[in-house]
């Protein structure tokens, strides 16, 4: 096989090839097609994301309430139910079963479902790296804060949970890498995220090779600017003194 | 100020504190001392509730603290706590450690809040670190901003739980010496410590426990260290097994 | 490379084959079947008798949308029939033998929509399946007609099919074959009917590597005898228009006027000769 | 909607359509899980080696695994690997190859967190005794990390059952596809997928919950 | 017996020891102190190779620990080292902590090797915990096992690191009370520790360090202890500090 690479300036109606690669008038190519799907797979998992760090700091928070059994019970029902499936079938049920149960989800568009799906499925994980987070920092911690006269919510919002953070800010990264691989489930319900893009575009194109690795290209790049954005924020949370204090020998 | 009426504590199946009775008046410095696992800990946490009880009472400066209905966020703003591993908060500078409560808790102004807590820093001799974060300082540096920190609300009665034992020997003498000053000028204090030095110095009464949780001596200073005849086997051991050395 | 030759020696020959399509699916347990399954079956015992073997193994390997050219080319499978349309595009990788089958892309809808046309669906969503020529189809028949309507893409043809079945869309465009294999399975098939024009011609045809003139010979003579002797037909019959596994519902789809013309005159003529005429 | 139709689950339904891919995705769970975990140890291994030459190419080669979907390794090892090795493979081996090699990307963070937990006076302890760099990790570092690290691992084991799911870009057939097929072939796509999250949840909990015992039971006591 | 000649070492930028010169003979008790970070911890390590050097030499039984070429897996194996935090395995009963590296290391069968392991573990008192897990024991009962850990090797000279510092006040006796009869045996012991009474009572010597991991006293335990008017001020600082309380 040879590369053939003009592909991407083609426009999607005629397949004829397109002056600068980019359409003009309403006409769009198969390069444009793709940065719209790069566009999709951003959006639906920046949304993700957001979802999932609200509902994991949440429910990985409740589960380490002191004291309150039944919260905790739930907490852990919600992780459980939403880590032992997987993410493909979960979104098959929000898409085409809770639909039977409550009429009115019919008229979500596929979009802000997947963002539901993909954000429900990762809370489950966020929340167990906030309860890991929250239970690694010393016990002194929690009665510090309240000792200070702190309520509960002042010792999780002030001392626990900025604390915690900064603990999982590495796993974090991976679980936010992670919501752009697993973004491409969103084609199942209809996004044009780029995995729809590839599958569909190597039908048309009949240029799997060269679809795939502009779409493997993409991926990469995403990850890495995840990767870097994270770092940043790690090193802008990292917290005076601490790292100096461990790493001195004894 | 401080009373503790017949009070038990359970873990499970295992019994913390059993029946334990005292009582603290204003101005007075009651050291606890005690075997390891012996429940000096849990005693002096559940005097702010930061440890349930399962019966008895205690009453802190007229409050009741066993009742459910109290607030205890607001009676523990006025009981200061001083703890092993200071337990700064690690993510906030110095100044920050001291306000944050101030202003969350008991409602101050950022001014007033810095006003009153660069005060108890400079107090524990440490202005020139306001700016740095708990990470940066030595441990006998970050106690003394853990008790600044705690002095900074105002506490009408301040606990302290084993302060020293994390700290390098040529530490101790530091944080001490802050310690012996608010006794001076007549705090309530409560101190778990193994520091006899510190109780020789300063306490009015010695309370020690053993495991189980039971209250074997509650004596003034003099009867403790003065007439060990009076003692119970147990406390003299203890007492020889920790000033042999 | 000389297919012939590798399936000479080793005794064995791997066939394409689709786990869900109208032409060719899957009864589980290894087991496939279908018009083109069947018929490629013939095929390769119509090769054993030419290369003279006493023995010839068939390896079934399940094919997708996704793999299917690249498999063919890179030798994992020695032909596929499923359900590929021969294209232009793909001429460029691969081969094809002779066009067994036209399909016809129309349009499924619930029998009480009162849609009947392509024009019908102003303002509707309209359901095709990700990864398949429906798409560009539908696309080029927006821009034509001046009409309007949403695309909803399903993930694979049953997805595409519960789009419609549940009321996400209003329409499903497909594959008459597919469409017809769908509402056969479904739970009420008289809820559903076909409709509307032919948007589009897609010969579809077994491929293989591409170079090989004497494995296409062959492979093409053989369809050329089913065609000639009737037996293609009575296999259309079969799995078209009498009950078939699994569940044993007719699909009822009789033999189109597009698919009997391209037994009359055998050729591998790719999609773009049939759009001009 | 009508309602659903139970009469769809059946035994020939498992043993026709779901076995056959249960088998694939418990075979290919367990391979993939002891053919990651040992390579993902050398790759730990080489990270933490302090040399240059031995941490550079490995942690390359662990990032750029981490950061590309699994659906796209899948798809170029079976697409690439038979034009590097000149002959085709099948998917099963395909799958079998990425997995451990996709895995062992994962598995490998995962050791060398475990390890790096492991304090330095816990290695100097070792050393200090007279064991060798070999020694020290067999009996002393690796069993500690191990023991710790089993809830991640086993987090990680989940994570990777479900991912077998994947296997559908190159036509390989697992429980999920077991499932689908038998949806579309009978027309019963919901019940399929019902029954499937279902079997997944039993499972993958099940598995959760043996290996909290497990842990429990071969925790440090500490 | 171990000899230092010119011992520097950097972290970085950052000189922990400089310029290092000492020798301990054979049967000889060297007690170090000095300030926390003064590099105590590192100068005991560079002694097995622990922690490499970058300038001087170090001999250890005449063989040269800075040479590359040194088997040092065999050279410490004659080397016994006791931790600040005890460093048991905690995977590994009592027994097998006490057996492994004599069958992994120097090769005993493990009856041999059970039955050196048991006699040391006799020897600190603990018999009846063989079984036991370290996690099992408290602070003390593990700092003894570490020593009869050590001891299973037959070394010929024993390091110890704040070998009491991280344990409970009444729990330092029991392990000090080990150490000192170690050193009435004869056993040669550098020992880094704060515990004057010790220092007091049996060492021979006592090496006084400073910020920088430079020695600043180096003179018999009489010369360290009553003659302070000819030490330096930095150190006269230092004992008043820790000796205070
Ligand atoms: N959360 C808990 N759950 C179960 N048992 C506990 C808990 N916290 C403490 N204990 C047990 O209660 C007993 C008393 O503990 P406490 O910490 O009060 O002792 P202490 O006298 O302060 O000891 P130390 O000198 O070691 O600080 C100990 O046996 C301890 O193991
Ligand atoms: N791995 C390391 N990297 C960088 N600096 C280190 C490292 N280990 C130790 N140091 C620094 O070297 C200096 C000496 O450390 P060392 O642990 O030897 O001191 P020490 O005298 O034993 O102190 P302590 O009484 O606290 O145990 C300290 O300033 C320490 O911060
Ligand atoms: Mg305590
Ligand atoms: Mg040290």
């Amino acid at each position: 096989m040879s590369w053939d690479w003009q592909v991407f300036c083609e426009d999607t109606m005629s397949r004829t090839a397109v002056q600068g690669c980019f359409g003009k008038g309403g006409d769009i190519t198969y390069l444009d097609w793709m940065l719209s799907a790069w566009g999709w797979t951003v959006s639906v998992s920046l949304l993700s994301l957001l979802l999932a760090l609200v509902l994991g700091a949440l429910v990985g928070t409740l589960r380490t309430l002191p004291g309150r059994p039944g919260i905790v019970k739930l907490g852990n029902a919600w992780v459980e139910l939403f880590r032992n499936i997987p993410l493909l079938v979960q979104l098959f049920l929000w898409y085409h079963v809770v639909p039977t149960v409550f009429p009115a989800m019919k008229a979500v568009p596929g979009f802000v479902l997947v963002v539901l799906a993909l954000g429900f499925f990762t809370s489950a994980r966020i929340a167990e790296q906030v309860r890991s987070g929250i239970e690694t920092l010393p016990r002194g911690q929690r009665y510090a804060a309240m000792a200070m006269g702190f309520t509960t919510f002042q010792s999780y919002r002030y001392v626990l949970l900025p604390a915690a953070f900064r603990i999982i800010i590495p796993p974090l990264t991976s679980e936010t890498m992670n919501i752009f691989k697993n973004s491409s489930v969103a084609f199942a319900v209809s996004v044009a995220e780029l995995t729809m893009f590839a599958m569909q575009a190597q039908e048309e194109t009949a240029r799997g090779i060269e679809v795939y690795l502009a779409v493997t290209a993409l991926y990469v790049v995403s990850a890495f600017a995840i990767n870097r954005i994270m770092a940043f924020v790690e090193k802008r949370a990292r917290i005076p003194g601490l790292v100096a204090a461990s790493a001195g020998g004894h | 100020m401080i009373e503790l009426k017949n009070v038990s504590k359970w873990y499970g199946n295992y019994q913390v504190l059993t029946d334990c009775s005292t009582r603290i008046n204003k101005g007075e410095v009651v050291v606890v001392c005690g075997p390891s696992g012996s429940g000096k800990s849990t005693l002096i946490k559940t005097i702010n509730a930061l440890e349930p009880i399962q019966q008895g009472e205690i009453w802190v400066d007229r409050v009741p603290v066993h009742d459910p209905a109290t607030n205890l966020p607001k009676l523990r703003s006025h009981v200061g706590m001083v703890f092993q591993h200071f337990e700064l908060f690690p993510h906030l500078s110095v100044t920050e450690n001291l306000t944050i409560a101030q202003i969350k808790v008991l409602g101050r102004s950022a001014d007033e809040a810095k006003q009153r807590g660069l005060k108890m820093l400079d107090r524990v001799g440490l202005m020139a670190h306001k700016d740095k974060f708990p990470g940066q300082l030595s441990g006998g540096q970050q106690q003394r901003v853990a008790i600044a920190r705690a002095l900074s609300m105002d506490p009408i009665v301040m606990l302290f739980d084993e302060p020293t034992s994390a700290l390098d020997p040529e530490m101790v003498g530091e944080v001490l010496d802050v310690m012996v000053g608010l006794a001076h000028e007549g705090m309530t204090m409560m101190c778990v410590t193994h520091e006899m030095g510190f109780a020789r110095k300063v306490s009015n009464r010695v309370i020690f426990m053993d495991v189980g949780g039971k209250i074997l001596e509650d004596c003034t200073r003099d009867e403790f260290f003065n007439h060990p005849e009076e003692r119970q086997t147990r406390t003299k051991d203890f007492l020889n097994k920790i000033l042999q050395h | 490379g000389d297919t012939l030759a590798k399936i000479k020696a080793s005794g064995s020959i791997t066939l394409g084959v689709r786990e869900s399509s109208g032409l060719s699916y899957t009864l589980g347990n290894g087991k496939y079947v279908g018009f083109h399954t069947e018929m490629a079956e013939r095929v390769i015992a119509d090769l054993q008798k030419q290369l003279g073997l006493a023995k010839l193994e068939t390896k079934y390997q399940p094919v997708t949308s996704q793999n299917r050219v690249p498999l063919v080319t890179n030798g994992t499978v020695d032909f596929e029939c499923g359900s590929t349309t021969n294209n232009a595009a793909r001429q460029k990788d691969v081969a094809f033998a002779v066009t067994t089958y036209v399909e016809e892309v129309r349009t499924a809808v619930k029998a009480n929509s009162g849609i009947n046309s392509v024009k019908d669906l102003n303002g509707k969503s309209v359901a095709t399946t990700t990864g398949t020529t429906s798409v560009q189809t539908l696309r080029k028949n927006e821009r034509a007609g001046g009409i309007d309507f949403k695309e909803v893409y399903g993930k694979d043809h049953a997805d595409s099919f519960l789009l419609l079945e549940t009321g996400r869309a209003d329409a499903f465009v497909m594959d008459a074959s597919i469409l017809a294999a769908n509402i056969s399975k479904s739970k009420n098939p008289a809820d559903f009917k076909i409709v509307g024009e032919v948007l589009s011609v897609e010969p579809i045809a077994c491929m293989l590597r591409k170079d090989d003139t004497a494995f296409k010979k062959a492979v093409d003579d053989s369809i050329k005898r089913q065609i000639a002797d009737g037996s293609l037909a009575k296999l259309y019959d079969k799995w078209f228009m009498q009950p078939v596994p699994p569940t044993n519902t007719k699909v009822g789809l009789p033999l189109s006027e597009a698919t009997k013309a391209a037994w009359a005159t055998p050729n591998d003529k790719p999609m773009e000769d049939y759009a001009k005429k | 909607m009508t309602g659903l139709d139970f009469s769809f689950y059946n035994w020939d339904l498992i043993s026709n359509f779901v076995l056959k891919g249960l088998y694939f995705s418990v075979m290919l769970t367990v391979v993939a899980t002891i053919g990651g975990v040992l390579f993902g140890t050398v790759l730990a291994l080489m990270r933490l080696s302090g040399k240059k030459w031995l941490d550079v190419p490995a942690t390359i080669y662990v990032n750029g695994m981490r950061s590309i979907p699994l659906v796209m390794v899948i798809l170029w090892v079976f697409l690439l690997a038979p034009a590097l090795i000149g002959r085709p493979i099948g998917a099963e081996v395909s799958a079998v190859i990425t997995f451990i090699a996709f895995e062992a990307a994962y598995f490998s963070e995962i050791m060398r967190a475990g390890i790096q937990s492991i304090s330095r006076g816990q290695v100097f302890a070792g050393q200090a005794l007279g064991m060798t760099y070999g020694q020290n990790m067999k009996l002393v570092i690796l069993p500690q990390a191990f023991r710790n690290m089993l809830p991640v691992l086993l987090t990680q084991t989940i994570i990777l059952f479900q991912d077998t799911s994947l296997v559908y870009a190159i036509g390989a057939y697992d429980m999920l596809k077991g499932f689908e097929v038998a949806g579309k072939n009978f027309g019963r796509p919901i019940e399929a997928y019902l029954a499937a999250a279902v079997l997944y949840f039993v499972m993958c909990y099940a598995l959760s919950w043996g290996v909290k015992r497990l842990h429990k039971k071969i925790a440090i006591i500490r």
